[in-house]
């Protein structure tokens, strides 16, 4: 196995593990501000994922597409959060399960409904498609190497958000003292609201973004939806340092479990027999991964708050 | 309002009636559908035990299902195929007889259920619900890659299991044996409920402080009604894998676990009956709405929604006040 | 025509009064991800019930939501709720197997218009079962064939973990004599292939194979567009069908798949099935829609001669395949599953619609690998 | 020292830069009421989560009946006899009176692990709850929910589940906040009969409660202890003055 092809591995882990960070970042704010456990987070990126082919369908604008997918998600994400989920933020995390449980059902269904059982067709736009050559002669395709940069962007600028401007500063006292900031005047059911729409439109963003990529059909949003949560698990809930951690180890443990996992049966193996062990043992790695942190650190790596 | 009691005995006394009267009007298919509400309550009554009674949110119990379902579909698997579970020094052959696979599916679903709880355990709250999914999904993704069992195609086993002295390949006796297992686990769960154990593990939820300060341990007891709770679902899972004759990894998925934690609750959580409730309403839910419209997943939704967000005690709840807490 | 049709098909299905003489029950999978195939499948069955003209034929219709034991609770309300005589309409071979056996073990018929797993034409086979599109291996080893007539020497083959993907890459290999470049099993659902993408273009391959259905294949070829790589790539039919190739695109453009349908086949049955369902539902039949289509035909040819209660002659009936298939020619072997020409295609644009174009003969009248091992 | 029922050396616990207690030596003996006092802060609930098990200190131990218990679990110390009420209730809250004095027994009894039988049917607990629940005039509301009960009652509900494990020593954390003067008064006579049961460690805010009760008071000052006597000593002692005076002005 050549350099090339492991620089180019990590590469890719690291390209998943940003987008799963998308995902992951919405998902343990609202976890860490409201004690809200979201099942439907799911849901906001397959919204746009299909509002951003539509628009592309429509326009022919990629950019348009994807501002239209962050507004649809947030809309949405607004909508639940007045509707269904402000009812159950003093709840225990069994009805709030349960509920956004039934919200994945109506979702995924809807989107059927509106959109047909066929998936849908998104492509990367023609300027950033195709593969450039890295330094050292590896060839990559652009668009992932946006996708790394939008995501690391995104990154910065929700640390930005959180430690130095004002609406940061709720949000962390939110996460330490309810009652306090609602006593110092901020308008806490606003903040909720505005937080949920936040993770929503990072969600339908990570949704437009990779199903250019990939088929964009009702369903896509869970397994994402899953591995988020073992992202924030690992990181720490409420953590955004622990959910970009965690999404980096989750990312590169998959890629390369897939790689090499294989490989290194093979050395006691049969090919075959090594190929399909290899396989199996990689689509539990990241689980395995998971109960190993939570056994070692209960709370997480940078999990302070015993949920 | 009733009292709990009664209605618990009505919903009984109804799951009993329906297909008795189905079988005498050779109306299989309502048995058929009794047997699967059954077979889900009793799993979902194992899910209360650690849900309403121990505080465990669980969302992998469908692992103790799987469990018990490819318990029934290996053993089956080698007694029909005629070739031995464990070949070498010490032969072990596969069976056909429901006893003994019930009884290994629930050794084994236990055995799991200590070595997942005792890991699990250690956290709490969310980490505790994604720690149990993250074990589900492991299985899950085993047994999808587990070629020796058919992997993702499942395994089908031809004829349904034997049971001593009982035709069960007439639908109703093999209902009997189902709603005989549930009342048996219902009645053994209104006594644990009230037993020194119930007393303390109920404690252990509400305020583990005072349950130290006693001089139990609270993660003890949560473990061990972990494994009774695990062990119980995973009976369910082989009575599940006898009534369809076949197991697949679908069993273990996650969307499985929710939907025994859904019997749950729509019931009501904490209630003797309330999985029994439960179960019996998603399968009816499933059967009509099923046949009203394609899209009926939006509204059980939106019916799950309406439950959670302005009947919290569940259907039991909106009936019956709960009985007297003391007796 | 449409709205004809659809109350024609209601009136089948509530069957006012009227006493069906025949009763089919068809569970396939109308909700959820794979629903497509389903309604493909399910449409073009009643497309060709509503063209007989018999009203004497009610149609039983659920939907499994791709669940295997939801499948067996229907199987089960279909056998002993509604009587059926004949089933079919399971599209994934994991479901057929949960519900195939104890259905042909209860008396009933099985026509599969989709599923042929492996044990059911082997060992497992049963008179009472007919696979009317292809037994699971077939494309693969054509894909296997083309390989061969186009020369590649060294294919890169890769197939989701998973049982039908493991009969993927057997079918391949089966009748594929070059070597292999690598050899790769994919995580099912899995939606990403950067990494697999790597692989193949580390690998020094003439050729890449893969089955990857539904999602999975237009992540794949998505993906493998943006990648660079300018590889041959071959591949059954279920990741180029209608229903999805819109879906992937540009990057599906020129793509040889296998397959024993297109829409382009010259016979007058095909261009009649083309143009009626096309007019009926808005849009072009996929290979599943054709399947459908050929599996109610091939019902109410032999309806015409027996009754299903005659389980022997209406056996005779069905094994005869007497009826005008839109695949041309078409015939059972011993074991009941197709001997059929399967094509190779390859994926072009007409307009804006992109869809497939035959350009070759992949394999001639072509059985299974399994039928000798079936012995009713 | 060697007579003390509950004894601890050099106890030293720090959070971070705060050392909550800083080698606090203390002893209990046999009929006595040891009260602790200090301002907020003074490392209080920190001093009985080391004493009770909760809390593993940085040095120091504790001896409880001749034994040295620093390293066993709260449980383990509530099995020996070490009983301990709590500064905000620790009570089932869902769940009757009579209910959660019996999990005092079965915690008493050490049988957790019986499943069949009922809790209330069985004698032996229910004898040993219910001599609890009379010894402090709850028996009327046996059949009331927690929730149902004021806060006087579930005060004294927490007295009866300790009691129901036949202490040894008792650790009380504050058991007279948030009663009126009636149920202080109450509370205070009740507790000066209770020393003939097992020796109090009673940690409280409420002055008079303690000067009446007290044997021996110890004052713990940012989390040391600066004085140990008896009341009159403490009453007399300038430290205490000064510590007390300085820390609320």
């Amino acid at each position: 196995m050549s350099t090339i092809l492991i620089i180019e591995q990590v590469l890719n882990g690291l390209q998943f593990g940003v987008m799963l960070f998308l995902m992951a970042a919405g998902l343990t704010l609202i976890f860490g501000v409201m004690g809200l456990i979201n099942l439907a987070h799911g849901s906001l990126y397959m919204i746009g994922a299909f509002v951003a082919a539509a628009v592309a369908g429509l326009t022919g604008s990629f950019l348009l597409a994807i501002a239209a997918a962050m507004a649809a998600a947030a809309v949405a994400g607004v909508l639940v959060e007045m509707l269904v989920i402000r009812r159950l933020y003093a709840a225990d995390h069994l009805d709030q399960v349960l509920a956004t449980f039934a919200l994945i059902l109506i979702f995924s269904e809807g989107t059927r409904w509106v959109f047909g059982s066929f998936p849908l067709f998104l492509d990367i736009p023609s300027e950033i498609s195709g593969p450039v050559t890295l330094p050292g002669g590896i060839e990559y395709p652009l668009y992932r190497l946006v996708l790394i940069g939008i995501g690391l962007a995104v990154a910065a600028t929700l640390g930005w958000l959180i430690t130095k401007t004002r609406i940061g500063i709720r949000i962390r006292a939110g996460e330490n003292d309810r009652e306090m900031i609602a006593a110092l005047g901020v308008d806490i059911s606003k903040l909720y609201t505005a937080i949920f729409a936040l993770g929503a439109a990072l969600a339908g963003l990570a949704g437009a973004l990779v199903g250019a990529i990939q088929s964009v059909q009702v369903g896509m949003g869970e397994p994402v939806l899953i591995l988020a949560f073992v992202v924030i698990v690992i990181g720490g809930i409420g953590s955004i340092k622990g959910a970009l951690i965690g999404s980096i180890l989750v990312g590169l443990t998959d890629t390369l479990g897939g790689i090499f996992l294989p490989e290194l049966f093979k050395l006691f193996m049969a090919p075959a027999a090594a190929q399909s062990a290899g396989a199996s043992l990689a689509s539990m790695a990241i689980y395995i991964l998971m109960g190993a942190v939570l056994i070692w650190r209960p709370t997480g790596l940078f999990g302070a708050r015993a949920a | 309002m009733i009292p709990e009691k009664l209605l618990n005995l009505v919903v009984l006394a109804l799951l009993l009636a329906v297909p008795y009267w189905a079988s005498l009007n050779d109306a299989p298919f309502t048995i058929t559908l009794a047997t699967r509400a059954t077979i889900f309550a009793l799993a979902a009554v194992g899910l209360n035990i650690a849900l309403g009674m121990g505080g465990m949110v669980s969302l992998g119990h469908a692992l103790f299902f799987g469990i018990g379902g490819y318990t029934m579909g290996i053993l089956a698997f080698h007694a029909q195929s005629f070739t031995p579970l464990i070949d070498g020094p010490m032969v072990i052959e596969g069976t056909k007889s429901m006893p003994v696979i019930w009884a290994v599916a629930m050794g084994v679903s236990a055995l799991a259920a200590l070595v997942i709880g005792a890991l699990s355990l250690r956290t709490a709250g969310v980490y505790f619900i994604m720690i149990t999914l993250a074990f589900g999904q492991m299985l899950f993704f085993f047994t999808i890659s587990w070629s020796s069992y058919g992997g993702e195609d499942g395994l089908s086993i031809f004829l349904r299991n034997e049971f001593p002295g009982l035709d069960t390949l007439v639908p109703f006796n093999f209902f009997a044996l189902c709603y005989g297992l549930l009342v048996l686990v219902i009645l053994f769960n209104a006594r644990f409920a009230r037993s020194p154990f119930g007393l303390a593990l109920n404690a252990a939820r509400q305020s583990p402080d005072r349950v130290r300060a006693v001089g139990l341990n609270p993660q003890r007891l949560k473990l061990v009604a972990f494994v009774i709770s695990g062990t119980i679902t995973g009976l369910a899972g082989a009575l599940f894998a006898d009534l369809n004759r076949f197991v697949s990894p679908t069993m273990f998925s996650w969307q499985t676990s929710g939907e025994i934690m859904v019997f749950v609750i729509l019931g009501g959580v904490a209630r003797l009956c309330g999985p029994v409730v439960g179960a019996v309403a998603f399968v009816m839910l499933e059967h009509f709405l099923g046949g009203l419209s394609e899209f009926w997943h939006i509204y059980l939704g939106l019916l799950l929604l309406l439950i959670v967000l302005f009947a919290r005690g569940g259907l039991v709840g909106l009936v019956a006040r709960r009985g007297a807490a003391h007796d | 025509m449409r709205k004809l049709l659809l109350a024609s098909a209601a009136a089948i299905l509530c069957a006012t009064g009227l006493q069906a003489e025949v009763k089919v029950g068809m569970i396939t999978t109308l909700s959820g991800g794979g629903a497509g195939l389903g309604i493909d499948v399910r449409d073009g069955f009643m497309l060709a019930i509503a063209q007989s003209g018999r009203d004497d034929i009610e149609v039983v219709i659920e939907d499994d939501q791709r669940k295997p034991d939801v499948a067996v609770q229907l199987a089960d309300k279909m056998i002993q709720a509604e009587k059926v005589d004949v089933m079919t309409g399971i599209i994934w071979s994991n479901l057929a197997m949960a519900v195939v056996p104890s259905a042909t073990a209860q008396g009933k018929f099985y026509l599969s218009p989709n599923a042929g797993p492996s044990a059911l034409a082997g060992k497992g086979c049963h008179e009472n079962y007919f696979n009317v599109a292809w037994q699971n291996d077939n494309l693969h080893e054509a894909a296997g064939a083309y390989a061969n007539t186009a020369s590649y020497k060294n294919s890169f083959i890769l197939a989701p973990n998973y049982p039908a993907g493991k009969d993927a890459l057997t079918g391949y290999k089966r009748m594929y004599e070059g070597g292999l470049a690598g050899e790769i099993f994919t995580e099912l659902g899995q939606t990403d292939y950067a990494a697999e993408i790597a692989q193949i273009r580390a690998s020094g391959a003439d050729s890449v194979f893969f089955f990857l259905p539904g999602g999975m294949g237009i992540s794949f070829l998505k993906q493998y567009a943006d990648s660079g790589i300018d590889l041959p790539v071959v591949g059954p039919a279920f990741s180029f069908d209608q229903g999805i190739l819109q879906a992937v695109g540009e990057a599906a453009m020129g793509v040889v798949n296998t397959s024993q349908w297109n829409k382009d086949l010259d016979n007058p049955t095909n261009a009649a099935f083309v143009e009626t369902f096309q007019a009926e539902y808005g849009r072009l039949p996929s290979l599943y829609a054709s399947q459908g289509f050929d599996t109610a035909n091939l019902l109410i040819s032999a309806l015409e001669v027996a009754e299903p209660g005659d389980k022997a002659a209406f056996r005779t009936a069905l094994k005869a395949a007497n009826f005008d298939s839109t695949r041309g020619a078409f015939a059972f072997g011993d074991n009941h599953h197709p001997v059929q020409n399967i094509y190779a295609r390859e994926v072009v644009k007409e307009g804006d619609v992109f869809t497939n174009k035959i350009i070759g003969v992949a394999l001639e009248n072509h059985a299974d690998a399994y039928a000798g091992d079936c012995a009713f | 020292m060697t007579d003390a029922v509950l004894a601890t050396k050099g106890l030293s616990k720090s959070f971070g830069a705060l050392k909550a207690t800083d080698d606090v030596t203390l002893d209990l003996r046999p009929g006595e009421i040891h009260a602790v006092i200090g301002p907020n802060g003074a490392g209080k609930s920190t001093l009985i989560d080391q004493i009770c098990g909760g809390l593993t200190p940085d040095a120091g131990s504790v001896t409880f009946l001749g034994r040295d218990v620093t390293g066993r679990s709260v449980p383990a110390r509530a099995r020996m006899g070490l009983a301990r009420s709590f500064q905000i209730s620790q009570l089932a809250m869902e769940d009757t009176v009579l209910q959660n004095t019996l999990l005092g027994a079965v915690g008493a009894v050490g049988s957790p692990w019986r499943f069949l039988w009922p809790v209330v049917k069985n004698r032996r607990l229910r004898a040993r709850a219910d001599a609890a629940l009379a010894q402090v005039g709850l028996t009327p509301h046996a059949a009331k929910r927690v929730s149902e009960l004021s806060h006087g009652q579930r005060r004294l509900l927490e007295v009866a589940i300790a009691l129901t494990l036949r202490p040894k020593a008792f650790v009380m954390d504050e058991p007279m906040a948030g009663l009126g003067a009636e149920g202080s008064k109450a509370l205070t006579e009740f507790l000066d009969r209770l020393r003939a049961e097992a020796p109090i460690l009673l940690v409280e805010h409420d002055m008079d409660a303690v000067f009446a009760l007290a044997d021996r008071i110890s004052v713990l000052v940012y989390g040391r202890i600066i004085e140990t006597g008896t009341v009159d000593a403490i009453r007399a002692s300038d430290a205490v003055r000064a510590a007390y005076l300085g820390a609320d002005r």
